[in-house]
């Protein structure tokens, strides 16, 4: 039996798994290579989402498809417009975590470490999106998990270790729930492939389409400790207010992806079924949202802001999937996008923050006071990255976003399930507009305050350009989720 | 031939133990335990199911051996961070709270 | 102007304005207060614009008067072109120039022509002259609008601009409280009373399709026998809204108070325009009002209360102004009597005919008055007695003016009086019940009229000047106007004495004009200018031999019958009544016949009955309400506000499930488990 | 021509834009500059929409294809009034933030927050795609947030922001479910552009549920009763220009939004509400009425009779009569252009007081100030729907289409609602009057009137912006066929579309 491989198809997986085992050979050869173990680390992720970047094309295949099994058998490895984007988008946003967490002091010994996990991360989630059988996506799933409960760990600070404690536990039992869901999976189909013939085939049956439902559900369910749904989300503020501020961004970002991914893989499958809606999404994308938007209301630090920020933007990504359809699943795509850009754009900030005016000033959301007049740089980006957030112009792109976050919403008539993504939309500004108010508000200088670092200054700016260009231009953005 | 009833009620009745573990431990190691019974749980359902099915790829045992594979990095992982954790608190308690930044 | 579908042609935009004297009549006095307000800075060059675009006004309506007897008026002249408003209806906005709108128009111009020419004089020192002239002028304008309008809507806008000039001009003196309430009182009930008339017209408008008067009078006219109700119904909203205009009952209580105002605006209004306006309208409709039984029977008992109420009240006023003011309410429910009384297919010509008499011997009296009361600094009999003696330079038109008022042949009033009451005789023989209520009130009304004429007269002339008190301190020229401010109205109703003067010192003011005007230049203030004096002359000799008119072809009403037994009668009594005032005048103190009545009947008299409390206690849940609603916004703004810190209670309820804990993280996980679960099962 | 469709609303927003982002560069933008640059830049925004409002130009491009949004400028007679009234408005705005320019913040960025507000107007009425539509609708949220927030009453910061986050929040709730119902919509349709969605029909029953959202989300803007009471508090607080903008430009994408999005293409569904949203208009216009008599704060009496007035709006667009929506569209056009004036005057004697309580006893404004009360005059008395004034024709035509409804709407009732709606014109009256009474005739008592003190009264910018209001308020009212003329043709295209 032979499988087919095309390898410059595999290869934004393949650049950082490799990298990641050439990185761990380079530290034990030169040891002392110290931080640059990073800028190696983004060198290979930028390399991967190069190679990447084909696949996004208009003129791409769609899908491009590789490790066929004979005989026009399915294929094991297959790459949509929607996935070849969610590829290029994990792993830019892997190497931007990359270029963040450089100027960071660490001890030597453990930058070589960091970067490697987060290689092996960022190429579990490149891999997941593209993953078309139960096995390779469960391995690429724990892929992308593991390393980053480690990455939280490794800041070995008392948080640090508590926040990797509580993630640790849920990522274990979520684990194992994913691990039974896909284990229905298969019992409803008979197979281990995640492609919608299998679904049509077990859908005619009612006794195995009842399993296949609970399958979908506890794969929902392992996965929603992921993307920190309600009530999967309880390790969310811990993690992120333990981890070093790059690594929390990993977590909002990379991580997101990962798992949205994966979510997308099963309902690719589940589209085949015409059901119209799925009522548990809708049910966890509004409480994510009501509950991450109520919580962040009173938050006072800026790390678990930003945690629960993530766990109502959850709920925005997830919400267009309560329509079953392929549109929901671009929609879903697309915002994830964009979410995935403005946070990033957030935690470059903080993290050039953080790192000039030390961890504490950049956690404590009064300390922002008056950063516009003290660093309008920073408080401009992130004024527009939180814009974005709440999709407001002039961050037209958070308000494309919310248009597409709705639209499948709309367009299946769940009346209800708008109203309170309208509330929420409502609340939303609330809560970013708590911190904007801050950023404009009376000025409070800290302590001690560096000049920012030029790397950090650079990426900041990029990250400000770039929100801007796709206000004005959102389709640039957008186009890589397909039409 | 056993029939597949026997196995399926086994996979419940380890799910359903794996997770009252999961609940009712205060220990992590002990909560380890039990989402390996989950695990292994899941393992047999693939196996039932492999079984039963004319598989030409034999996927049900593959997938068994691919979660077992998988639960065993996990594992190591949480071994690592339990230890931090014992390290840096002196014990390994999950019910006591977190310590913010 | 290209800024539509580019499809404006000429004819949709065009203000048609092959300029028609008609226009003219409208636009010369609209141009006063344009032209005064953006040229003028001073009082001279204001008079010289506001007295010359009057005349021109006057000049217009007279040369539409002679167009129209030549019979080459344009019937119906556009005028801002027809209001696209759909394909079902219709607003052409046109003019309508016919016989009786033609005489009205002239009579208006003249008077606002005299009333300009004599403010000069009365407001010489004033300030606001400026602003007083050019009200007058927008005012004249509404008034010739409503005269002259073949539209209702255009109707209404003349009718609302005329309440809005009285405020206006009501409100003159706004540095005195009184004249400030008198303003709002006056501009609120007539607005009030004006609620259902965009209902009526709606209702007439809407069921012709359009707001041409031809039209609505032509469809109604054959859709009364199916739509009585309707018709009526649209009617009585419009005798609503005339009566809080020409102040009948009961809307009556604003006209006294508004004798605040200046004496000329006094003039204008009671004379020519606002209060008459009632009585144009209805005259317009007077084909639909023939053919609605209640509605005229509504319209004959409001005028035949309001006249013979107004009748007595005049006769027991302490300020000989507001003896004028009630017997203008008389005097205008006696012109709409003369519409409720007509026959079939007859026109408004009974009611106009005394509108134009009326509007020459009122705005007479009242200028004299203005006269008289800058003579003696006051109004109030003690002030007036007796002065036509100290002045008998005034005594002709005052006394000719009287004499119209009273109905004495051959004077105006008698002429166009007697008619109607023949009118109701013929129709009360005939059987209408209408007209024999009408009949029964004449009759009153004629001998009280007559009485306080005589009476007023007899003040004037009185000689015993000398015992008159000299008070030092001016006196007070009216009552306590009383509040009908929706707010501060809730204020108690100051105390006042038996002439309805504040008893509480610190509310009598002096009044500061008469003071003021004193000082001036003497020669400037013993008697008006030329042209005032002109005009006045012009008014007296209208009132004498107005009457005539009715032999022009211009009024069609039926003088070669008259009824010589009833004028007989009518006159002997009148005689005797006058008689009666004359003795009741022996040996009291100012010559006035009304010093024999009780005085808490003359208080109270002064005070209108103390209508005024009904209008508070009308307004006063309103404003109870509006507390109310104010209190429910507080609260509903409270919710809406307290929302945040829900939020924040809510989020404080929820932190208390986040421990921190990874147990609990754990817990959570399992029952979302269980959730999703069972919702996947139930609800897929 | 086409270019014009770019600039009139580009030119502001850029501007802002730089306006705001410029000033955090190294050297601060001088208030001079800021000044001359908006006026420029609003004045070139004015003649781009004159040539618009006279070519009629079209531009459709595709934009975002991803969410169905097109780049679709054009106008026709509903929007070409609007959209003159912004850019005119626009202007008038920039010159009296010349005048009166509050504390607060740079004047750059105030002016550009200014400008920001009416680029976004001026986009917001000349796209004719939904989706576009809401993105417009929502550029001019964080503007008029920084306007109210940074640039409001300086006596209590408190309220201040409390107001600003109250508009915010409502708006954007307001905003997210008027893009539930455009998404729904085009769905169904399968494009977004209005014309598209006018000409599909949605089934009965979806038609309600989806007006009910619409009406809701647009109703917050508009504002209806009860989702007013953001209006109130964001009046009383923001600046004058801020409130000016807010009256003439903001509240008026609501009710354009209305015609557009739920009259168009929904008409059965409008049918079915009608009755439920007209008795709402109606309680909002006694309701504010009432309000008004004891209302001692100036600038909220201003406010609440702007709900009284939009109360007029709807009840006209309710009515399903090519009247009605004739009276609508020019009570829209007459409140933006005399709340403009109210809020210019009302705003400059607040200014003078340093308060706009009415409990304080004040010398007569009438001899004190003979410009600014002259403008205050004629504001009130527009404001009650005198006639000769803009206010007039809206509010009677608005009665009249009331009393005979199209479609199948309930008769009795909505002559009952316009018979109540005639008695607000009176509660209109009685506080306009109330106004007058106390400001401009004053609370003074006897003696000779005090002498003019010709410092405290309007010049400059300031009786430039009242004057042009004023004549434009006399003009509306006395001329009113110009403008129901632009409207005619697309009402009367309106109401055949909508089978009526």
């Amino acid at each position: 039996m032979k499988l087919t491989y095309h390898w410059w198809l595999l290869a934004p997986v393949l650049i950082p798994a490799v990298g990641c085992v050439l990185l761990l050979v380079l530290d034990a050869l030169l040891p002392r290579l110290g931080r640059s173990h990073w800028a190696i680390a983004a060198v290979l992720l930028l390399a991967g989402a190069a190679a990447a970047v084909p696949g996004v094309l208009p003129s791409a295949d769609d899908p491009r498809d590789t490790l066929c099994l004979p005989h026009g058998g399915a294929c094991l490895y297959s790459v949509d417009h929607v996935g070849a984007g969610l590829q290029l988008a994990a792993l830019v946003s892997g190497a931007v975590i990359a270029l963040l967490a450089l100027p960071i002091r660490v001890p030597a010994e453990r930058a070589a470490v960091q970067a490697t996990l987060l290689l092996a991360a960022t190429a579990g989630a490149t891999g997941v999106v593209a993953s078309r059988d139960l096995g390779s996506w469960l391995v690429m799933l724990e892929l992308a998990t593991l390393p980053a409960i480690a990455l939280v760990a490794l800041r070995a600070r008392r948080a640090a270790v508590d926040g990797a404690l509580a993630l640790l536990t849920t990522a274990l039992v979520s684990f194992a729930i994913t691990a039974m869901g896909a284990a229905l999976w298969f019992a409803a189909t008979g197979s281990a492939l995640l492609s919608g013939d299998a679904v049509l085939h077990a859908a005619q049956d009612p006794d195995s389409r009842r399993i296949l439902v609970l399958a979908v559900v506890f794969i929902l369910a392992g996965l929603g400790f992921k993307l920190s749904l309600v009530p999967f989300h309880a390790w969310t503020p811990e993690a992120f207010s333990g981890a070093s501020v790059p690594i929390g961004g990993f977590l909002a970002v990379t991580s997101k992806i990962a798992a949205l991914a994966a979510l997308l893989v099963i309902f690719r499958g589940v589209t085949v079924l015409g059901t119209s809606a799925l009522a548990a999404v809708g049910v966890l994308a509004a409480v994510s949202m009501t509950l991450g938007n109520v919580m962040a209301l009173r938050e006072r630090n800026a790390l678990r802001f930003l945690a629960w920020s993530t766990v109502s933007q959850a709920g925005w990504v997830v919400l267009p999937l309560a329509a079953v359809s392929s549109r929901a699943v671009r929609s879903a795509a697309a915002y994830l996008m964009v979410y995935a850009l403005a946070t990033l754009v957030v935690f470059a900030v903080v993290t050039a923050l953080a790192h000039a005016d030390g961890r504490a000033d950049a956690t404590d959301l009064s300390s922002y006071g008056g950063l516009l007049r003290r660093r309008p740089l920073l408080a401009v980006t992130l004024a527009l990255g939180l814009l974005t957030l709440m999709g407001l112009p002039p961050a037209v792109i958070g308000l494309v976003a919310k248009v597409a976050a709705i639209g499948p919403v709309a367009g299946g008539r769940m009346w209800i399930l708008a109203v309170i993504a309208a509330l929420n939309a409502m609340l939303g500004v609330a809560v970013y507009l708590r911190w904007l108010r801050i950023l404009f508000g009376a000025r409070k200088d800290p302590e001690h305050a560096d000049a920012l670092h030029p790397l950090h200054r650079i990426l900041v700016i990029v990250g400000a350009a770039a929100l801007a260009v796709t206000s004005i231009a959102p389709q640039w953005l957008l186009q890589f989720v397909g039409r | 031939m056993i029939h597949p009833v026997l196995p399926m009620i086994l996979v419940g009745l380890l799910f359903g133990i794996g997770l009252y573990g999961v609940l009712a431990r205060r220990n992590a190691i002990l909560v380890l335990i039990g989402v390996e019974l989950m695990l292994a749980a899941a393992g047999l359902l693939f196996v039932t199911v492999g079984a039963l099915t004319s598989d030409t790829l034999r996927a049900g045992q593959v997938m068994t051996i691919f979660v077992i594979t998988i639960a065993a990095a996990e594992i190591s992982v949480a071994l690592g961070v339990i230890l931090a954790v014992f390290r840096a608190r002196g014990n390994i308690d999950l019910t006591e709270a977190g310590e913010s930044e | 102007m290209m800024l539509g579908d580019g499809r404006f042609d000429s004819s949709t935009l065009a203000l048609d304005f092959a300029l028609q004297p008609s226009h003219l009549v409208v636009l010369l006095p609209a141009a006063i207060p344009v032209l005064v307000i953006l040229l003028t800075r001073r009082s001279a060059a204001a008079f010289v614009v506001s007295a010359t675009l009057s005349f021109l006004g006057l000049a217009a309506a007279i040369a539409l008067l002679a167009q129209q007897a030549r019979g080459g008026a344009v019937a119906s002249p556009g005028t801002i072109g027809q209001l696209p408003v759909g394909p079902g209806f219709s607003i052409p906005l046109h003019l309508q120039v016919d016989r009786l709108s033609v005489l009205v128009a002239v009579a208006v111009g003249l008077v606002s022509w005299a009333v300009q020419l004599f403010t000069r004089w009365y407001l010489y020192s004033d300030p606001r002259y400026r602003q007083f002239a050019a009200t007058v002028g927008l005012f004249t304008a509404a008034m010739q609008l409503v005269v002259l309008s073949g539209d209702l809507l255009l109707t209404l806008i003349g009718w609302e601009l005329m309440g809005w000039c009285s405020y206006l001009l009501i409100g003159h003196e706004s540095e005195r409280s009184k004249a400030r309430r008198a303003a709002y009182k006056a501009f609120l009930v007539t607005r009030i009373a004006d609620t259902p008339l965009v209902i009526g017209l709606a209702i007439l408008a809407l069921g012709a399709r359009s707001t041409d008067l031809g039209v609505v009078v032509t469809h109604w006219t054959h859709a009364a026998a199916h739509h009585h109700t309707a018709l009526a119904a649209a009617l009585l909203c419009l005798i609503c809204a005339v009566a809080g205009k020409s102040a009948q009952v009961p809307f009556q209580d604003w006209l006294p108070d508004a004798m605040e105002g200046p004496t000329p605006a006094s003039a204008l209004i009671h004379a020519a325009t606002m209060v008459a306006a009632g009585t144009v309208v209805l005259g317009k409709l007077v084909a639909l009002l023939e053919l609605s039984d209640p509605a005229r029977l509504v319209l004959t008992i409001v005028a035949s209360v309001s006249m013979v109420g107004a009748g007595v009240l005049a006769f027991l006023q302490h300020d000989l102004k507001r003896l004028l003011a009630w017997s203008t309410v008389s005097q205008v429910a006696l012109m709409l009597l003369g519409l409720a009384v007509v026959t079939p297919r007859a026109g408004a010509d009974l009611g106009i005919a005394h509108l134009l008499s009326h509007a020459m011997f009122k705005a007479l009296l009242f200028l004299m008055m203005g006269w008289l009361s800058v003579l003696v600094a006051g109004t109030t009999v003690e002030r007036l007695s007796g002065v036509l003696s100290k002045y008998p330079g005034c005594r002709r038109m005052v006394g000719i003016g009287l004499l119209a008022l009273a109905g004495v042949p051959p004077f105006a009033g008698f002429v166009s009086k007697d008619l109607i009451i023949d009118q109701a005789a013929r129709g009360g023989i005939d059987g209408d019940t209408s007209a024999r209520i009408a009949f029964a009130a004449l009759a009153c009304v004629v001998l009280l009229t007559a009485a306080y004429s005589m009476r007023m007269w007899l003040i004037l002339i009185h000689r015993t000047g000398a015992q008159r008190v000299q008070a030092l301190e001016v006196v007070e020229d009216s009552y306590a106007v009383q509040e009908v401010g929706i707010v501060d109205m809730l204020v108690g109703l100051p105390p006042v004495d038996q002439h309805g003067r504040p008893i509480d010192g610190a509310v009598a003011q002096p009044a500061p004009i008469a003071e003021v005007e004193e000082e001036d230049d003497l020669l400037v203030h013993q008697q008006p200018g030329g042209g005032a004096r002109f005009g006045l002359q012009l008014l007296a000799l209208l009132s004498v031999v107005g009457g005539l008119l009715i032999f022009s072809p211009m009024l069609d009403v039926d003088w070669k019958h008259p009824n010589g037994w009833l004028i007989g009668a009518g006159l002997l009594l009148m005689g005797a009544v006058a008689l009666l005032v004359r003795m009741m005048s022996v040996g009291t103190v100012y010559g006035d016949a009304a010093a024999r009545v009780p005085v808490f009947v003359r208080a109270a008299a002064s005070r209108g009955f103390d209508v005024d409390r009904i209008y508070v206690a009308v307004v006063r849940p309103v404003v109870g309400l509006a507390h109310v609603v104010t209190r429910l916004e507080g609260r509903l703004d409270a919710g809406v506000q307290r929302l945040p810190e829900a939020s924040a209670a809510l989020a404080r309820r929820t932190a208390r499930l986040h421990t921190h804990r990874p147990t609990t993280g754990l817990l959570a996980v399992s029952v979302g488990l269980v959730a999703v679960g069972l919702m996947g099962v139930i609800l897929w | 021509m086409v270019a014009a469709l770019l600039v009139a609303p580009l030119a502001p927003i850029v501007a802002g834009l730089a306006l705001v982002v410029g000033d955090r560069s190294a050297r601060a933008v001088s208030r001079h500059t800021a000044y001359i640059v908006s006026l420029v830049v609003t004045v070139l925004a004015l003649l781009a929409c004159v040539v618009i409002a006279v070519q009629r130009p079209v531009l459709d491009r595709q934009w975002v294809p991803e969410i169905g949004m097109r780049l679709h400028l054009a106008v026709d007679g509903i929007s070409v009034p609007l959209l003159l009234m912004t850019a005119a408005v626009g202007v008038l705005v920039v010159l009296h933030a010349r005048h009166e320019q509050p504390e607060g913040g740079t004047p750059a960025t105030f002016f550009g927050c200014l400008l920001l507000v009416i680029g976004g107007g001026i986009a917001s009425f000349l796209v004719q795609d939904a989706i576009s539509f809401f993105v417009a609708f929502e550029v001019v949220l964080v503007p008029m947030w920084v306007l109210i927030g940074r640039f409001g009453d300086r006596r209590d910061a408190r309220e201040r922001s409390r107001a600003a986050n109250t508009f915010v929040l409502y708006t954007v709730l307001g905003s997210t479910l008027m893009l539930v119902g455009i998404l729904t919509m085009t769905f169904a349709a399968g494009t977004s552009d209005f014309a598209g969605l006018a000409a599909h029909r949605l089934p009965a029953g979806q038609q309600t549920a989806v007006a009910l959202i619409l009406l809701i989300g647009l109703g917050i803007k508009v504002p209806m009763w009860p989702l007013h009471s953001w209006l109130p508090r964001a009046h009383t607080v923001a600046p004058t220009a801020g409130s000016m903008l807010l009256a003439a430009v903001l509240l008026k994408m609501g009710t354009y939004g209305l015609v557009r999005l739920v009259i168009a293409p929904l008409p059965d569904g409008v049918q079915r509400l009608a009755p439920y949203v007209a008795t709402l208009a109606v309680i909002g216009i006694i309701w504010g009425g009432l309000v008004c008599l004891v209302e001692r704060s100036l600038k909220r009496l201003v406010a609440w009779s702007s709900v009284a007035h939009m109360g007029f709006v709807l009840l006209g667009l309710m009515s399903g009569t090519a009247i009605g929506l004739q009276a609508a569209l020019y009570a829209n056009i007459a409140h933006g252009v005399i709340s403009a004036l109210l809020f210019a005057v009302v705003g400059g004697l607040k200014h003078r007081w340093g308060s706009d309580d009415l409990d304080t006893v004040r010398r007569s404004l009438r001899d004190i100030s003979p410009r600014l009360s002259l403008a205050l005059v004629i504001g009130f008395a527009a404001s009650m729907g005198l006639p000769g004034l803009a206010g007039f024709w809206g509010e009677v035509l608005a009665i009249f289409g009331a009393w005979s409804p199209g479609g199948d709407r309930p008769l009795g009732w909505f002559r009952v609602l316009a018979a109540v709606a005639s008695v607000g014109a009176v509660l209109a009256a009685a506080y306009a009057l109330r106004v007058l009474r106390i400001v401009w005739q004053g609370r003074a008592e006897g003696g000779a009137p005090p002498a003019a003190e010709p410092e405290t009264d309007a010049h400059g910018n300031e009786w430039l912006v009242a004057g042009a209001l004023s004549v434009a308020a006399i003009a509306l009212g006395v001329v009113p066929v110009v403008l129901l003329h632009t409207t005619s043709d697309a009402v009367t295209h309106l109401m055949a579309v909508t089978g009526r």
